[in-house]
């Protein structure tokens, strides 16, 4: 039996699954990748923090959230290296924040159609 | 039966180990690609976990700042937009020292690794330095829920040096206690927030610990990057926290 | 060879046969060894051991709910004893015995030897979740000993956060500690499944049996940590004074059944896919045939897990939530019970032109079909609406769940241990006795429940400690039948641990099965495999067993 | 072998007196029947048919009588089957049971209203004469009774399992029910939301009689006061007065012919003035201030019960002039207060 992770040319005998969609190549990403990703994260701070001193009404809320949501995915994507894994990682990565929505539209749908009715 | 398959059982622990790269591979993993992928799957697995958990509490915050909009207006202006700023500045600093260690481990400079882990368990603690200090003077105002929790600085804001206004609309009797819950909420989130940053912090010091003996430089990185994955993730948590309990309160709507 | 007309049961020649010198269990020797061990099956042996504790401190309460009853009157106990051993016995059932029962014994035991793997993906955290269930289980006992609780397994606040002084905070904690135990071994099994698959173990010649781990384990990982956050928040409620349930203070007591019901529902699901891939192994084996639809019955696995997140608030039709949503929430519910229907078709599909034998472990699947359609069906009547305002918080909900905990989930898992007794121990069960129990568990859990519908109609509470008079000959036939239940669980205990030095030696295959599981020996050596298996042929392929078989035959002729 | 004549009596008795069918008592418990009936027989359909299977199977396919299994794989058009048959007839339920949901739900509009406090562990029943009982609920046959129900302290659940009804009991808020008893008895209450130690004694007795009998059993059982009555007298005592006078120069808006009207809040939302809002403005004034004056009202939050809240909706129910108002305004300033703006709130 051959142990070796023979990459290539191995029909049958795949131990790390490599040949299919659950793997990727392990990527290394550069210091210089980091430290853009860096700066743009301290730059979206200031642009929240200074979004939050103008009256903007019921956009400063979705101003804020928008920015946040930009930084968070910009830490999945290359922080955590999502970018360069495989699809079952990002596909795994997706159905927590599609489970976390679930729960928050599924208990809103209460909330919200409660005033609808005289009950 | 099955004869064939155990005679060759104790060749097969000889050549199981031909294979091992590092001492860090497990037995029952066939190749180290797989211990790796395994490793990082499984921890992606239990920040699932994670996100479903705050998610609770970022649900009820959701429905309590609808519910009770004036409330959470006047708690969450008392919060210190400086330190959450700073606070925020410094976790990304912290994070993006951990992204650096777990560069320098996959190119398997220790040194490099060791400052790049002592900064960032630096910053965190950093962070919760700050942290102390916003709980601090959330203690000393009785802001803490609980038996002591005053309600007096909602009831009447106290005047702005500057402006000589108040620094915010007199909330209502009926609806100043809904301040509590706001606190609670906060108290709760980022009460939670940093226990992962103590225990992600007790992590780093393992972990530096075995830095320093050169485990991680020798292209064994997955408890380095795996640990990245966690200290990441807190980071996110934070960059959400940040907006909903300090900023977007700021500019009340006149409904 | 011993398969005769009406068994495949095929032992080795007694006279010969021994249980092979080296194997999993007399691997290490000592209590350490056992207690460090890394190994999955030793630790599917540790929670054997643990969850037949306290299911049986559990089922203790049962016996006394049962027995006070009997009588209208409140007359055995007082009522906060009453409602402590009801709580109690919720608890332990749920978190400590349902939870983990499949999954965390058979399927720790199988799942790796079942996709051909040495190992869970990881050990250490998988000795990390029996250690957890163990702090979580003495945690529970603790509460008990200090006096007990009685929330209820539902914590119904603000009744649990401000109405009652038991030891609800250590109870929280308990379950929290129990929770991470389940979310470990779900993250655990997930990541083998995804990872340490042999060659050739594609996703679709995978058993039955791991497709419905699979989905069960996904349901731990995404549904356990919200009951974990809403019990860390009735404990931090009851220790501050406030809180976000509490509606003198502006809470919403409804908040907390939203994320309760977030995961306990799942957690039904959690409780019974590892249950229903047992019957499908189980099925197969004693028909001799490849499960009827296979994907199918692979893919209804799926639909459930997936489904399931969706129906919570049917637990809180009449509570005050919202019409609208009530019937968006009802109309889903009718809909994850299409993909249990199927499963129960497809099994009996199995059947068809298959070559049966009636052997304990097929008896209790027969049991499970039964009961199982029987619970699943009265589920409907629960789902939808009008029909839920009359039958909710009375005893037909009482009977509808234990028809699916107990009388699904308890008789797969009865027919999944005697299915794997031979392999897990080296050893059979007596056959006839074994029989026996399973008949005697059937009639005693049907004369049990079934009662409990009726009286759940007449509008009979649950957690009632004292009834008006006519409801008392269906009690007395409902107690009775618990005792006949208790014999019939009591009877396996028994004759399972004499089989463990007397029983016969069973031989790798006494079923003639087609798992990979039964072409090593029993008991399994510590690594499995010698080598790591090429899988080459789909899940339940009895025709290439037979030439795996007849080739065997000749090479050792 | 005689069985003992005591036995036996005690045996006949028992069975005879113990019970398998509810009695149908309102105009909802045949509705409820029919839908129930129907699911039996959608399980006793659904467990003969699985059950035929096994059983054939096992007996044409046993080992003895058929060797060698054929494999089969499966079959797309069975799959389907099995897939929308069942599918249809859960939607069949699922219609059914929405439509029977809402009936229930829905109280008409011309019910007669009955308010239920409950709290650990009893149930009591305010009738609009101002009757009070405790665990017991009677009701006049043949009429619409909507209850309007509130919980003082934990989760309770209101039922009547022979009328078909139920509904949880909320701390905070009102619920609601309705029924039509037919039959002149008596019935069980239960509270079936488990709610602390003695949940199982928080029973009551429902009694259904004529109209003739219920009217007399009014009379007797009159305190003298109905509810809105009562409400009167605490909207004096209270102050409530003091501003909703119905002046011009009144600080709080005229209540007269409120309750069912829709009200202009300042924030420019528009409410229907119900039970619930008129309770949740005397606790929450400050979220339910009408258009046009100042938010200056204190919250009643801790200084009324639910049964006051109760008599003072119910008072306002039926406020159509401020007649009244303004005479005991004028009486009562001689000799009372109004209570002044309780200050900060301290915990």
């Amino acid at each position: 039996m051959a142990h070796e992770p023979q990459h290539a040319e191995q029909h049958f005998h795949d131990p790390a699954n490599i040949v299919n969609p659950e793997h990727a190549e392990h990527h290394i990403v550069s210091p210089l990748e980091y430290s853009f990703v860096f700066g743009t994260l301290l730059l979206c701070t200031v642009l929240t923090v200074f979004a939050a001193t103008l009256d903007l009404g019921v956009f400063n809320p979705v101003i804020a959230l928008a920015i946040a949501s930009f930084k968070g995915v910009i830490v999945i994507l290359f922080f955590m290296h999502v970018k360069y894994q495989s699809n079952l990682i990002k596909m795994t990565v997706g159905a927590g924040f599609f489970t976390f929505l679930v729960l928050i539209t599924m208990t809103l749908s209460d909330y919200m159609s409660r005033a609808w009715g005289l009950w | 039966m099955d004869s064939a398959i155990e005679t060759t059982h104790s060749e097969h622990d000889a050549a199981e180990h031909e294979h091992v790269f590092v001492p860090q591979h497990r037995h029952h993993f066939e190749t180290e690609e797989q211990q790796r992928e395994a490793g990082s799957f499984g921890m992606w697995l239990f920040l699932l976990t994670e996100i479903m958990f705050f998610g609770g509490m970022f649900f009820a915050y959701l429905l309590f700042r609808n519910w009770y909009y004036d409330a959470f207006v006047a708690a969450s202006n008392t919060l210190n937009i400086g330190m959450g700023a700073a606070n925020t500045a410094i976790l990304i600093t912290s994070g993006f020292f951990m992204a650096l260690a777990v560069w320098a481990a996959e190119v398997r400079k220790k040194n490099l690794l060791v400052i790049f882990l002592v900064l960032t368990t630096v910053f965190g603690c950093a962070f919760l330095g700050v942290k102390y200090f916003e709980y601090k003077e959330k203690f000393e105002l009785h802001h803490v829920p609980g038996a002591s929790f005053d309600v007096s600085q909602f009831v009447n804001p106290p005047i702005d040096a500057k402006t000589g206004k108040p620094v915010g609309k007199p909330l209502a009797p009926d609806v100043v206690q809904h301040t509590q819950i706001f606190f609670f909420l906060y108290f709760a989130m980022t009460g939670m927030h940093a226990l992962h940053m103590i225990i992600g912090i007790g992590i780093l010091f393992w972990l530096l610990l075995r830095a320093q003996r050169g485990e991680f430089s020798v292209g064994y990185v997955a408890p380095i990057e795996n640990f990245g994955l966690y200290w990441h993730f807190v980071d996110i948590v934070w960059i959400f926290l940040f907006p909903l309990l300090y900023l977007i309160n700021r500019h009340p709507l006149a409904h | 060879m011993s398969a005769t007309a009406t068994s495949i049961l095929n032992l080795p020649d007694q006279a010969t046969a021994t249980i092979p010198k080296k194997n999993f269990i007399t691997a290490e020797d000592g209590l350490l060894s056992w207690l460090l061990t890394g190994d999955h099956k030793r630790i599917a042996m540790l929670y054997i051991i643990s969850i037949t504790f306290f299911f049986f401190i559990g089922g203790a309460f049962a016996g006394l709910i049962r027995l006070e009853l009997l009588t209208p009157q409140p007359d055995l106990v007082a009522s906060d004893t009453y409602n402590k051993l009801f709580t109690m016995h919720g608890i332990i059932m749920v978190f400590l015995f349902l939870v983990p029962s499949v999954p965390a014994t058979l399927g720790n035991f199988l799942i790796p030897i079942m996709l051909g793997a040495r190992d869970l993906a990881f050990p250490k955290i998988n000795l990390l979740s029996w250690y957890l269930y163990v702090i979580g289980g003495t945690l529970t006992l603790t509460a008990l000993m200090l006096g007990g609780v009685d929330t209820g397994w539902t914590f119904t606040t603000p009744l649990s956060t401000h109405y009652l002084n038991t030891h609800v905070v250590t109870t929280a904690m308990a379950i929290f500690v129990a929770g991470f135990s389940s979310i470990f071994t779900g993250l655990n099994f997930i990541v083998t499944i995804h990872r340490m698959r042999c060659p050739g173990m594609t996703w679709f010649r995978m058993p039955l049996f791991v497709w419905a781990h699979y989905a069960a384990s996904v349901l731990m990982v995404l549904g356990t940590p919200v009951l974990a956050i809403a019990i860390v928040l009735v404990a931090l409620e009851r220790l501050v004074g406030i809180g976000v349930f509490d509606p003198t203070k502006g809470g919403d007591p409804l908040l907390f059944q939203h994320l309760f019901w977030f995961y306990s529902h799942p957690a039904v699901y959690i409780m019974i896919l590892p249950g229903m891939g047992v019957i499908s192994e189980v099925i197969s084996t004693f028909s001799r045939k490849r499960v009827f639809g296979y994907t199918a019955v692979a893919f209804s696995s799926v639909a459930i897990a997936l489904f399931g997140f969706f129906v919570w608030e049917h637990h809180m039709f009449i509570m005050g939530v919202s019409n609208y949503s009530a019937l968006v929430f009802s109309l889903l519910t009718m809909l994850v019970a299409v993909p249990s229907a199927i499963k129960i078709f497809n099994w009996a599909f199995t059947l068809q032109k298959g070559s049966i034998t009636f052997e304990t472990p097929m008896l209790y699947a027969f049991g499970f079909m039964g009961l199982f359609t029987i619970g699943g069906l009265t589920g409907v009547f629960l789902g939808s609406l009008g029909m839920d305002i009359q039958l909710t918080e009375t005893y037909f909900i009482v009977a509808h769940f234990h028809f699916v905990m107990v009388g699904g989930m308890l008789m797969a898992f009865l027919s999944g241990v005697h299915f794997w007794w031979p392999k897990m121990t080296g050893r059979m069960y007596p056959e006839s006795l074994s029989k026996l129990a399973a008949v005697v568990t059937f009639i005693g859990f049907n004369l049990t429940f079934l009662p409990q519908f009726i009286l759940g109609y007449l509008g009979m509470p649950r957690r009632y400690h004292a009834y008006p008079p006519e409801f008392q000959v269906l009690n007395v036939l409902s107690t009775a039948g618990a005792t006949v239940l208790g014999v019939g669980y009591l009877l396996p205990v028994l004759y399972l641990a004499w089989s463990l030095k007397y029983g016969p030696v069973a031989g790798d295959n006494p079923w003639q099965a087609t798992g990979l599981e039964w072409q090593i020996q029993s008991p399994p050596l510590t690594e499995n495999f010698p080598e790591i298996p090429i899988m080459d042929h789909e899940a339940y392929d009895y025709e290439w067993l037979e030439h795996k078989t007849a080739h065997e035959v000749k090479a050792v002729g | 072998m005689g069985i003992s004549p005591v036995i036996w009596q005690f045996l006949v008795k028992w069975l005879t007196a113990s019970a398998l069918f509810p009695r149908e008592g309102s105009t909802i418990a045949p509705w409820m029947d029919e839908l129930y009936f129907f699911l039996l027989a959608m399980t006793v359909v659904g467990l003969v048919l699985v059950g035929a299977i096994l059983f054939t199977f096992s007996v044409r396919y046993r080992k003895s009588v058929h060797p060698v299994a054929t494999q089969i794989e499966g079959s797309t058009l069975l799959e389907a089957t099995w897939t929308i048959i069942p599918l249809a007839i859960f939607l069949i339920t699922f219609v059914w049971g929405a439509v029977l949901y809402f009936r229930i739900y829905n109280p008409p509009v011309n019910s007669m209203n009955i308010y239920i406090v409950g709290k650990q562990w009893m149930w009591k029943a305010e009738h609009p004469g101002g009757q009070h009982e405790i665990n017991a609920l009677h009701v006049p046959v043949g009429q619409n009774i909507q209850l309007t129900m509130i919980s003082q302290d934990v989760f309770h659940s209101f039922s009547i399992p022979e009328f078909r009804i139920k509904r949880e009991v909320i701390p905070g808020r009102y619920s609601t029910v309705w029924f039509n008893a037919t039959t002149p008895g008596e019935y069980h209450l239960f509270c079936t939301q488990y709610c602390g130690t003695n949940h199982s004694a928080m029973i009551g007795t429902i009694t259904a009689m004529s109209p003739a009998d219920y009217k007399k059993w009014t009379e007797d059982s009159t305190s003298g006061m109905s509810l809105a009555q009562n409400g009167e007298r605490l909207f004096a005592s209270m102050g409530c007065n003091a501003c909703h006078s119905g002046t011009a120069a009144a600080r709080g808006p005229s209540l007269a012919g409120v309750y069912g009207s829709k009200l202009t809040l300042t924030n420019g939302s528009q409410v229907l003035v119900n039970d619930a809002y008129l309770r949740d403005a005397i606790l929450n004034p400050s979220q339910h201030v009408t258009s046009g004056y100042a938010p200056i009202m204190p919250t009643y939050q801790g200084q009324i019960s639910e049964d006051g809240l109760i008599d003072l909706v119910e008072y306002l129910k039926g406020l159509n002039t401020n007649y009244r108002v303004q005479q005991t305004l004028t009486t009562s300033q001689s000799d009372q207060t109004a209570p002044t703006t309780p200050g900060v709130v301290k915990p």
